[in-house]
């Protein structure tokens, strides 16, 4: 059998490169998708340690977090979406109408 | 060893590393479409190691919301965005370096905290079949122990709905 | 030794596996014979008739042809996305075989999750649709692919929905299970919940882009669709892709609404005096038979000499399937198998029928009337539909009614919301028709 | 228009929606433009927000022709234009030529002219109905349709040897005497013919999705119909009276009872309701005719070399689609100085833009379906 620490890994491998994603590309769609691989780390996370301690919360959390990742979905492309028709750009280092 | 734990292991490296290569190309795709495929492949890899895991609904949940639900509205949404020059842009700022460097102490970190703490949480190997039937159980989970949060999430994806539409809206 | 002990177990599934690969493309093959003969009947012609006596080699000189036809990826398409996109498509519809149970012994995994699965892996073939429009570099193609991506996880809810009101009664997710819940009942779900099977019916046609829902594909608008660019093999796959999608839902209907592989009539025993031989078991041989029979009738009336051999062997096979079902009559262990895979196929091809009647009699919808149908009827129905279910099953479980009167009170209280409904669109419609700023 | 989404492709490409518009070229070769139409539509989404017809891809230069053939070679070329109904652009060419020659064909002639082209508008509307029906997507009644053209070819066949360039008419009169069985046949198409209508409007007129797709679609109103100078069945649906057979009768048509079909809304449905009742009438026409066919000459006495005194004149029938007008010069010689045709088909196109404008792209094919255009006739 596989030891937790394997999903530990794995998961805490996934984590890291969604970081690097998030904090290195210009692309925000991109952006949004590597916090969707950030939130899968967490899910592999909790659902080895539910596994491990034989009982359902951690994928009933997990659940949670996949309703969580479509609301954010669904506002986060909703608001690149109406970015770009104002501005056409989808680069984050770009939105910078607020920066002083 | 048996043959079913050798096809468990396998099962586990496959996935895996799966998951792992395709988020690294993820990152690094310069086509956005492209980089969206390797998302869906990574959460497929995930998929599978849930399924390994025994989480036969969460399997299942991954598959129709993440892959089959969220990523179609990326993908929806890249194909209404995409433009020609965005390929020809620089893909990456300024920031690469801090963020590997940022990225590298982290995981150091983590290491070390499994590596210490290890004996803490006690890293066993896991009980089979603990968790059948599966769909039943985490019904139940989520219907008794967990209704507030469940209706908590059903109402947090209600406002997301009401304020996609108004985002996407062009005239209100 | 031990080894192989260990792994027998896995090895029923993988044949099964190979068998139906193999003859799935073969089936989808006279799937589409059988929609270009139904179609030529409807429309008062004869359909294929050149290759094989009536076009019987039909397919086989399609698939020849398409095989051997230039292979053409446009200059500017993604070539790795135009390459992967329909591969994409045929695998999400093949895995989904997985799970179907063809018959009582013969499916491949009996999953927990089954009717999950099937509709999760069948939910990714929308990606070789939307991928491979893209991939084109053409308007057509884009658009198709992106009313495709629309229309799918519209209807796909209604027809979701609508699967659970039939969940509900078999309380199981297991596809095996559920046929077992009908078998128990005595009574197939489409006659508990007829309006769910409606409601899949249509949501069914749409998922599978078949007219009158084939916007992504519409061939007077957008010529094919997200098909535009492609042809030769991948076209072919595409092609094979929607096929199989199309025995897939058809297969989950039968298993959810019509009993799965169970016979008509199934809780009725009339045994044939002297032997333990069900006189409703000997339909198919019979059913076979006749059509042995027909085709013997024909052999002469044949023109040319290969065609009435032809037509003779055909004969032959009936024969033999008949001798095959009457054969496992007389032996008990393989009789639920081989009758089960043979009313499962039966009840598909009625369900496919279904499908070809409804192409060839209506026009096809617009994209918004499309939407409108699918948010503003099918849904608020589905959920109409579950909400009487789940109350018919409370008043059966609690004051003790039966279980089919309390839900034909709930499925004709369903009848009166969706007729609200339809009334509801209709003034909707008036209203919209008055003179207005809007518009 | 904006180059860089013409130019640009979309897909792997450009934006959809960055610039909010694309630009969709349907056609020249596109299932459903008719034949070699070629319509650029700028798209918001899947709205129309602007049309252009660009035509031309069937350009013989009839016109032309006409000015280096005598008047009698040039008979065979009116059938080019309007391929599915050339037994009416012969009727037109050779009452224009009679009008300016003077002289007249027999009434037995023009009994026999007025039958054949009522059929001919049977089978031009039966061509339309069924392609128009394949466009919005229902398969079936093409072929019923199809069954039913095919017994009005076989008449025509019989009668003078072709089914679809017939060259029926001469200028004088008939060249051919109507065949043995003629009358018989025709009146059995006829009788025949009246449960085939109603065959076809169980399927479309009552269906849900066909009344959803043509109501309120394309609506053309009678100021603009007028204005465009729209003809035919076209601008009838739009509520005006309006049939050359009544206003300025040609041919026969004097003698018979019929009814122009109006509607008031003039929208696609309105277009199919009236093309229906007019093939109904084509058949209550051609059933009157068909009773008494007078005795006589079918052949009017215009000499061998056709030479007109100069002049000019414009004579105008009611063709399926609409006015079909011959505008001819004479110059006193054998060949005319000028001919120039209107073509229906080309004039009832106008309207597409006003009618396609904020429609969908679904709706774009059934406009262009609904106007009945035959290329060979807009291009000429």
């Amino acid at each position: 059998m596989i030891p937790t620490s394997h999903y530990l890994y794995l998961s805490l491998a996934l984590f890291i490169i969604g970081v690097v994603g998030v904090l290195t590309r210009r692309n925000i769609i991109i952006i949004l998708m590597c916090i969707e691989l950030i939130l899968n780390a967490v899910n592999i996370n909790l659902v080895a340690f539910s596994h491990l301690f034989g009982g359902v919360a951690g994928e009933v959390f997990a659940i949670f977090i996949i309703t969580d990742a479509a609301a954010e979905a669904a506002v986060g492309l909703g608001i690149i979406l109406a970015f770009f028709r104002n501005r056409e750009t989808v680069l984050a280092d770009e939105m910078d109408l607020l920066k002083w | 060893m048996t043959a079913m734990s050798t096809i468990n292991v396998a099962f586990f490296d496959f996935f895996a590393a799966i998951t792992i290569i395709s988020a690294v190309l993820m990152v690094t795709r310069r086509n956005v479409v492209h980089s969206a495929i390797f998302l869906i492949t990574a959460l497929l890899g995930t998929a599978g190691i849930f399924l390994q895991l025994e989480a036969e609904f969460l399997f299942a949940v991954q598959i129709i919301l993440y892959v089959g639900g969220i990523m179609v509205l990326f993908l929806f949404v890249i194909m209404l965005v995409n433009l020609d020059v965005s390929l020809h842009q620089l893909q990456f700022n300024r920031q690469k370096w801090v963020a590997t460097i940022l990225a590298i102490a982290l995981g150091a970190e983590f290491l070390l905290a499994f590596r210490r703490g290890g004996s803490l949480i006690r890293f066993a190997a896991p009980g089979a079949g603990m968790m059948q039937p599966n769909t039943e159980l985490v019904g139940e989970a989520i219907f008794s122990n967990y209704m507030l949060p469940f209706e908590l999430a059903s109402i947090l994806l209600l406002v997301a709905m009401i304020g996609a539409v108004i985002l996407a809206k062009r005239r209100i | 030794m031990s080894t192989f002990n260990n792994l027998l177990p896995y090895l029923w599934p993988v044949i099964f596996g190979v068998v139906i690969v193999a003859v799935l493309p073969l089936l989808a093959g006279y799937v589409v014979l059988l929609e270009r003969k139904v179609m030529a009947d409807m429309q008062a012609r004869l359909g294929p008739m050149r290759v094989g006596p009536h076009g019987l080699l039909q397919p086989i000189a399609d698939a020849l042809k398409l095989l051997l036809k230039e292979d053409i990826i446009p200059e500017n398409a993604d070539h790795f996305l135009f390459w992967i996109a329909p591969l994409i498509s045929v695998t999400a519809a093949l895995v989904a075989y997985a799970a179907i149970p063809f018959g009582p012994g013969f499916q491949i995994a009996d999953l927990n999750i089954g009717l999950l699965f099937i509709l999760a892996v069948s939910s990714l073939g929308i990606y070789g649709i939307v991928l491979g429009g893209w991939a084109s570099n053409s308007h057509y193609s884009l658009m198709g692919a992106l009313r495709s991506a629309a229309q799918l996880v519209s209807y796909e809810t209604a027809a979701g929905l609508a699967l659970i009101s039939a969940l509900l009664l078999g309380s199981s997710l297991s596809m095996r299970a559920l046929v077992m819940a009908q078998q128990k009942m005595g009574l197939w779900f489409i006659f508990c919940v007829p309006i769910g099977f409606f409601i899949y019916f249509v949501g069914s046609i749409a998922e599978t882009n078949r007219a009158p829902f084939d916007l992504p594909e519409a061939e007077s608008e957008l010529v094919a669709g997200y098909m535009t660019e492609y042809s030769g093999f991948r076209w072919a796959i595409y092609f094979l892709a929607e096929y199989a999608n199309m025995i897939v839902v058809a297969g989950i209907a039968t298993t959810l609404f019509l009993g799965g592989w169970l016979r008509p009539f199934a809780s009725f025993h009339a045994h044939i005096p002297g032997t333990g031989v069900e006189i409703l078991d000997l339909l198919p041989s019979l059913l076979f038979l006749g059509v042995a029979g027909y085709c013997v009738w024909l052999a002469p009336r044949q023109p040319v000499a290969v065609q009435k051999l032809f037509m003779l062997a055909v004969a032959g096979f009936c024969l033999l399937l008949a001798g095959v079902l009457g054969w496992s009559l007389a032996v008990p262990e393989f009789l639920p198998a081989v009758h089960g895979g043979f009313w499962f196929l039966a009840k598909i091809f009625v369900y496919i029928y279904g499908f070809l009647w409804v192409r060839f009699t209506f026009p096809r919808y617009r994209f918004d009337q499309l939407m409108s149908l699918g948010w503003h009827f099918l849904i608020p129905l589905a959920l109409a539909n579950l909400v009487g279910v789940a109350v018919g099953i409370v008043l059966h479980l609690s004051l003790g009614w039966g279980l089919f009167p309390s839900l034909l009170l709930t499925t004709l209280l369903t009848l009166a919301v969706a007729i609200f409904l339809v009334w509801g669109k209709e003034r909707h419609a008036r209203l919209a028709a008055l003179p207005s700023d809007g518009a | 228009m904006d180059e860089r989404s013409i130019h640009g492709m979309s897909g792997a490409g450009t934006t959809v929606l960055g610039a909010d518009e694309i630009i969709l070229n349907m056609g020249p070769q596109h299932p459903s433009t008719h034949g070699v139409l070629r319509v650029k539509l700028k798209l918001d989404g899947e709205r129309v927000v602007g049309t252009e017809c660009i035509i031309g891809y069937l350009h013989r230069g009839v016109e032309k022709i006409a000015e280096h053939r005598s008047y009698q070679q040039f008979a065979p070329y009116v059938d080019r234009m309007d391929y599915v109904a050339a037994v009416s652009n012969g009727l037109g060419y050779c009452e224009a030529v009679e009008k300016l020659l003077g002289a007249e064909a027999p009434p037995r002639a023009r009994v026999v002219r007025t039958i054949l082209t009522e059929l001919q508008r049977i089978a031009s509307h039966l061509l339309w109905l069924g392609t128009h029906a394949l466009d919005i997507g229902a398969l079936t009644p093409v072929f019923y349709c199809f069954r039913e053209r095919e017994e009005i070819l076989k008449i025509f066949e019989k009668y003078c040897g072709a089914r679809l360039t017939t060259h029926a008419f001469r200028i004088g009169g008939l060249q051919y005497e109507t065949y043995d069985g003629f009358e018989a046949e025709t009146k059995r198409f006829c009788d025949d013919f009246a449960h085939k209508i109603d065959e076809y409007e169980t399927l479309l007129t009552e269906n849900r999705i066909w009344v959803e797709r043509t109501k309120g679609v394309g609506i053309l109103s009678a100021e603009d119909a007028i204005a465009l100078s729209v003809t035919g069945p076209v601008l009838r649906a739009s509520g005006v009276k309006w049939d050359i057979r009544k206003a300025m009768p040609y041919a026969a048509y004097d003698q018979y009872e019929f009814e122009i079909p109006t509607r008031e809304n003039g929208d696609t449905y309105d277009r199919y309701l009236v093309r229906m009742e007019e093939m109904r009438q084509s058949r209550h026409i051609c059933l009157q005719a068909i009773e008494n066919i007078p005795s006589g000459p079918i052949m009017g006495k215009v000499g061998k070399v056709l030479k007109p005194p100069p002049g000019e004149v414009y004579h105008a029938i009611e063709a399926p689609k609409g006015e079909l007008g011959y505008y001819i010069i004479s110059d006193g010689t054998t060949q005319p100085y000028r001919l120039r045709v209107r073509p229906p088909s080309f004039i009832n196109l106008q309207a597409f833009d006003s009618m396609a404008r904020g429609g969908l792209v679904a709706d774009v094919v059934a406009i262009i379906g609904t106007i009945d255009i035959v290329l060979g006739e807009v291009d000429r």
